[in-house]
């Protein structure tokens, strides 16, 4: 590849501030190792990485704090359809969404079905997922009982709820690392289209600091990749910066069953991160079935300038064969 | 002199208001200029004006939300003041359990109860009960400190004379340590009832239910800026009528100390 | 009650120590009234106190009724009135003077109603009042019928007219005396006043300057009530002017022995 | 009285330090039996033998975390405390002020700060400020309001000798009214103290880079309870430490006050 | 400082209204030695806080050196001895004496040196002692000091002596004399020792019971030295008890007439 820049004082500052705290999900991973790796360097980056604990990440986004962040893509939907964040998903990790709904295996429930007069719980606002599940059962919000639970899945060991809402790279190990076997639903496994955690950055960074964008995501997906051949080195960096309260085992999990979901026929095809209107619009399509407010303009939310010119993808071709295929149809 | 000073009082609050409200208007006219002139967006900070707007129209929801909060930081901040003063005047009526209280009190208070409010929510459920024991646990303190400054301090002539009178530890109490310690508890009152506020609102903010607390996390953390600031702004105004309330009540319970002039 | 006080030495432990009482020896009777008499910072109060039980002397003894001052202000029997006038403020005059009863009820017989000690010190028209809002002397009668309402078997009383002017003084010397008369209660009672000291009183003691010694105990054999205006009555004044002053010479010259032999003050 | 007061002192604080052990220790011994015997699973209360090895076996990180906790706590305090004290000397100095001031405080204090920490990251950054100011504003008001109070309540007679004098309101306020407020700024240090521990760890919680705050944060993501638990220890065992040091200075700054025994 | 009071009148605005002061009229001669006497509660300490310019007079004229009170106290022209010792607790004798001459800086020929006040007091020996370990006596002799450290044009004492002995408050008598004599302020001395105001006054005010009107105007025209057992002051001792009883009398009567018109006490 280029060679690396020769005096480090010409290195472009820029802030990543991951959207939790440090943890082995894979867009944090691919940022740690990029970093610990030099990545960044190569690409001219002296890149500072932060953590939001709460949620004022987007707004720090906003105001050009931090250049990227991370977030789930419905998320991402709403929060540019309202307020009306002038954010960008630069690449789409998750190809898949993160989240599912957990019972106890002894509490006898098979399917959503079995929902009916239990308590359900959901953390600030019922997801559109949970409706969608619940839909695919003929089942409706007045069969069950909603509670608001906060991130905490021993609410569901100590019987405070039935079914606890849950991400499935996360919890589920946690939980069976305390003898509990579970039982776990995914809509997608349903056939809702779903998605998982973005690279996002604002309308004007991009606008303003398109290379260093560019070579952000390259040394960022250069460390996925990394991470895909040797996950043990990329979960001690992750390591590094879990801190000794993480448990690498579980770390090890997470990483794991995230390199899962970050395949699809689309990374296949074009290299991972990929996302596609396809993908983008059936997700709005989804959120808009529950009254969700997305942007009209599904096209602005996200953007594969960076991912094409990284993986010499010929974006014109792309769309000519997409008009194609739409037109044969 | 005193009847003198009740005249100026009124005058002083007549006064006083009007420099309150002069004082709140002139800062939400300088915050909206802000805004306005820097053009900074409503995701980052509403203007007044459209934080009042979402407030008036939601009135409804907010004012449901608001009187959850209410009571259970008016609950929380009974208990929690009851607590304070009956530990208070535990030590003070038996020293010995002075070190062993205070030192408990000490660790309770310094550990951020945010920590501990999960484990409230698995013993205790999703209602209010969690949310007014943190809110206790949290204005307990400062009345405890307080009152029991107020109590040992008490005036030592007058603790001879009931001495002297071999009146007893409880006699001593409460008819001279309590009423002494009064502007102390006056000023402790001062503190917890903002506090109380805020710890209902922190406690419905971890694992809520309902509330203001609760309507400050979902505005929160869907970037809903002047839903966030409408609740801010209610929390403030409630905080000064918790005040005024606080400050009513010394003036009439303490009524032997000449307020001096100068 | 009978006060004995034998070998009293009170030494506050500062630093220096500054001894506040030497060797002081007592013996009244019951039912008697010692009137002390003493320079202004000699220990006459810290004696009250630790008569009163209030204080635990450095050495030496004090009964009272054959019992430490403790026990006997456990049975409530001792009245003490401090120097500074310690109302409670925030109760009026009338509820000032009901809590000392209240909180040391005393046999029927013993006790006046709260109405007539209000009489007494003439405040009938202050009952409602607090005391932020009477004069230094109306604050110093209220104390002094707070300390009568004890009705109380030993009186401590700590220059309880100071503050009062020679008429109203002079009728709560008749009043006084005649509750003392009823009562018989045995009374310390300490006044700057040679005359008070006189008018009142079975004995007069003389104190030294500091530490308070006892230099002279004069008895006074005039027949109550008495008058002022007589010639014994002057006598007796003029004889315990010089004493007082001649406690001050002996205390000087013994002072500056001390001092040349290099002990503590 | 005086010195033999002080003498006793000596020994009531032998005492106190064992009570003070011993309860400790029976707590710990308490706790330590419940979870053994009821068999309470580590995730949910771990063992107190547990945290104690968790926190000797990770010594040099917690070590690490608290410096950078216990200087956000101290600077925040200092700057609280600043802050507060002569906020309150400027009402004692300015009395028209007063109805101004408090309002802007009482504002400021009902106003739950988690919820405009992302401001103060805006404004401030990623480093230690955002911490230190947010304990500076939990930590004010204590001592704003209790030290405005003992301001407020000096001694009328003084107040009265120090007019006759014609002396300055700043001669009046140095002479009489500080020193008169002492036993309640004192009480507000007592109170402020444990809290600005909590204020730089909540504020640590929300986009922190470092600290104990962090480090609970952590685990209590990870659910990793002895974690958790050591820290809370670490910030018990100071919240003690500020307010032992607190009542240390009590004592040698409010002397003229014998402490009466009954 | 001449001191000219006309029509005064007082009343506190409480729940019933108190009358303290009745129509005071007064002139006192720059130079002056006042003395004050009247039953406790009549309104001395209220008249004297008037003239001090700590409180505002309900109707009439105070004038000093035909300015107003606030106006001279700014000047810092005034000393005024309250009638409670109000010491600072956290300042030890020495240092409660030079704040009142650090507040209050005067012309080196008018001030004396803390030292100085220090032996006039009696106190050198407690200059680093705080006021709670003094006694009642050395207190009120502290403030005293401090009072007399401001070297003022005005003194407005409040009982300064109330709390002494009489050989304390003779040797006093003499120190405040010389004192006066080399400055030559005004004074109005309050006591309620009638032999204390002969000793020092140029002039005694006897005053009613409250409201406080002033009843006689005693001249005191023996030369100082004054000897208090001479037959010139024994006779204006005894004429002074005398105008005292004559004011109480007088005053009771007219406050049987007021009543009996149904006026406010
Ligand atoms: N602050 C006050 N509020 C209401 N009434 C007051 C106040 N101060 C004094 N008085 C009343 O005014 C009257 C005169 O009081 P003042 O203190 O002047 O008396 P005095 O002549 O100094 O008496 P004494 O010799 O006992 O000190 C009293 O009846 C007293 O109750
Ligand atoms: N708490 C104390 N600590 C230290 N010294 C004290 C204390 N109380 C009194 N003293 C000292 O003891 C001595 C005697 O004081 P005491 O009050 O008994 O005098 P007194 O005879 O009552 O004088 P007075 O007539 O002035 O009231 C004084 O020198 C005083 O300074
Ligand atoms: C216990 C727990 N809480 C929250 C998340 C959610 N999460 C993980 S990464 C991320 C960032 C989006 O940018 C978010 C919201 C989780 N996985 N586990
Ligand atoms: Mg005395
Ligand atoms: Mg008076």
């Amino acid at each position: 590849q280029e060679d690396a820049p020769e005096e480090p004082a010409e290195l472009t500052p820029f802030t990543f501030m991951a959207g939790y705290i440090p943890q082995a999900n894979l867009p944090f991973v691919g940022v740690y190792v990029a970093k610990e790796m030099g990545y960044f360097e190569e690409e001219g980056l002296d890149v500072m990485i932060e953590h939001a604990t709460g949620g004022g990440h987007l707004q720090l986004v906003t105001t050009g704090e931090v250049q990227v962040t991370t977030q789930d893509a419905a998320v991402l939907l709403q929060r540019v359809a309202d307020p009306g964040l002038p954010l960008v998903s630069l690449a789409l990790i998750g190809q898949r969404g993160q989240q599912a709904f957990a019972a106890l295996a002894d509490s006898g429930m098979e399917t959503p079905a079995d929902w009916a007069g239990h308590i359900v719980g959901y953390k600030g606002t019922p997801p559109p997922d949970l409706f969608a599940l619940l839909d695919v059962f003929d089942l409706t919000e007045d069969d069950i009982e909603l509670v608001d639970v906060g991130y905490d899945p021993r609410i569901l060991t100590e019987g405070r709820v039935d079914v606890y809402p849950l991400f499935r790279s996360n919890e589920p190990d946690t939980i069976a690392s305390w003898g509990y076997d579970i039982t776990l639903w995914d809509a997608a496994d349903y056939g809702v289209p779903t998605l998982g955690l973005t690279y996002v950055t604002s309308q004007q960074t991009l606008a303003e600091q398109p290379e260093a964008l560019t070579g952000f995501l390259r040394a960022a997906l250069r460390g996925i990749e990394y991470a895909t051949e040797n996950p043990d080195e990329a979960i001690e960096i992750t390591l590094t910066y879990a801190g000794p309260e993480a448990d690498p085992d579980h770390q090890r999990f997470m990483l794991e069953s995230e390199l899962q979901d970050a395949q699809s026929d689309f990374t296949e095809a074009y290299g991972v991160g990929w996302q596609t209107l396809e993908q983008w619009q059936s997700l709005a399509d989804m959120l808009a079935t529950y009254d969700i407010t997305v942007p009209e303009d599904v096209e602005s939310v996200f953007t594969t300038d960076m991912l094409a010119a990284i993986y010499d993808v010929d974006v014109d071709a792309l769309e000519a064969e997409a008009t194609a295929t739409e037109e044969s149809e | 002199m005193t009847l003198k000073i009740t005249s100026k009082m009124t005058v002083k609050f007549d006064n006083n208001l009007l420099v309150t409200i002069a004082l709140i208007v002139g800062l939400l006219a300088l915050w909206e200029g802000i805004v306005t002139l820097q053009q900074i967006p409503v995701y980052i900070v509403p203007a007044p004006s459209r934080v009042l707007t979402t407030l008036f129209n939601n009135l409804g929801y907010f004012a449901d939300a608001l009187l959850v909060t209410v009571s259970e930081a008016l609950i929380g901040l009974f208990i929690g003041t009851s607590v304070g003063v009956l530990l208070a005047s535990l030590l003070s009526l038996r020293p010995n359990l002075e070190r062993g209280i205070m030192t408990l009190a000490v660790f309770v208070k310094s550990t951020p109860l945010v920590a501990i409010a999960p484990l409230l929510t698995i013993w205790l459920g999703f209602g209010m009960a969690p949310k007014i024991i943190l809110t206790a646990l949290l204005t307990f303190f400062p009345v405890l400190v307080n009152v029991f400054s107020g109590l040992s301090r008490a005036d030592v002539a007058l603790l001879d004379t009931l001495r002297s009178w071999h009146a007893s530890r409880w006699e001593i109490f409460w008819h001279v340590r309590m009423p002494g310690a009064l502007p102390y508890l006056f000023a402790a009152l001062k503190i917890s009832g903002p506090l109380s506020l805020i710890g209902a609102v922190v406690a419905e903010w971890t694992g809520a239910s309902q509330g203001i607390g609760k309507a400050m996390w979902l505005a929160y953390s869907n970037l809903n800026m002047p839903y966030l600031f409408a609740a801010i702004f209610i929390l403030a105004f409630v905080g000064q009528f918790v005040y005024s309330i606080t400050l009513w009540l010394e003036r009439r319970f303490v009524f032997w100390q000449p307020v001096a002039e100068a | 009650m009978r006060v004995q006080i034998d070998g009293l030495n009170h030494t506050f432990q500062q630093r220096p120590p500054l001894r506040a009482l030497d060797d002081i020896a007592l013996d009244v009777e019951s039912g008697e009234f010692v009137a002390m008499i003493g320079p202004s910072g000699c220990g006459k109060s810290t004696l009250l106190r630790l008569v009163a039980g209030l204080a635990t002397p450095t050495q030496g003894m004090i009964s009272l009724d054959d019992q430490p001052p403790q026990q006997i202000a456990s049975e409530k029997r001792i009245a003490w009135m401090s120097q500074q006038v310690a109302l409670l403020p925030w109760r009026t005059v009338r509820t000032n003077i009901a809590l000392a009863q209240q909180i040391n009820p005393q046999p029927k017989r013993r006790s006046r109603t709260v109405d007539d000690l209000l009489d007494l010190v003439g405040l009938r028209e202050f009952e409602d009042a607090y005391p932020f809002t009477l004069s230094g002397g109306m604050q110093q009668r209220v104390a002094l019928a707070r300390t009568l309402a004890l009705g109380a078997d030993l009186w401590l009383m700590d220059e309880p007219f100071a503050a009062l002017d020679q008429l109203t003084r002079d009728q709560l010397v008749v009043e006084v005396l005649e509750y003392w008369r009823k009562l018989h209660p045995t009374v310390l009672w300490v006044t700057h006043q040679i005359q008070e000291a006189v008018l009142l009183a079975n004995r007069v003691l003389v104190m030294t300057p500091r530490p308070a010694h006892i230099y002279a105990d004069v008895p006074v054999d005039l027949p109550y009530p008495r008058d002022d205006t007589s010639r014994d009555f002057q006598a007796l004044v003029r004889q315990l002017r010089e004493t007082i002053a001649a406690g001050m010479q002996f205390h000087h010259d013994a002072q500056n022995h001390i001092q040349n032999d290099g002990q503590i003050r």
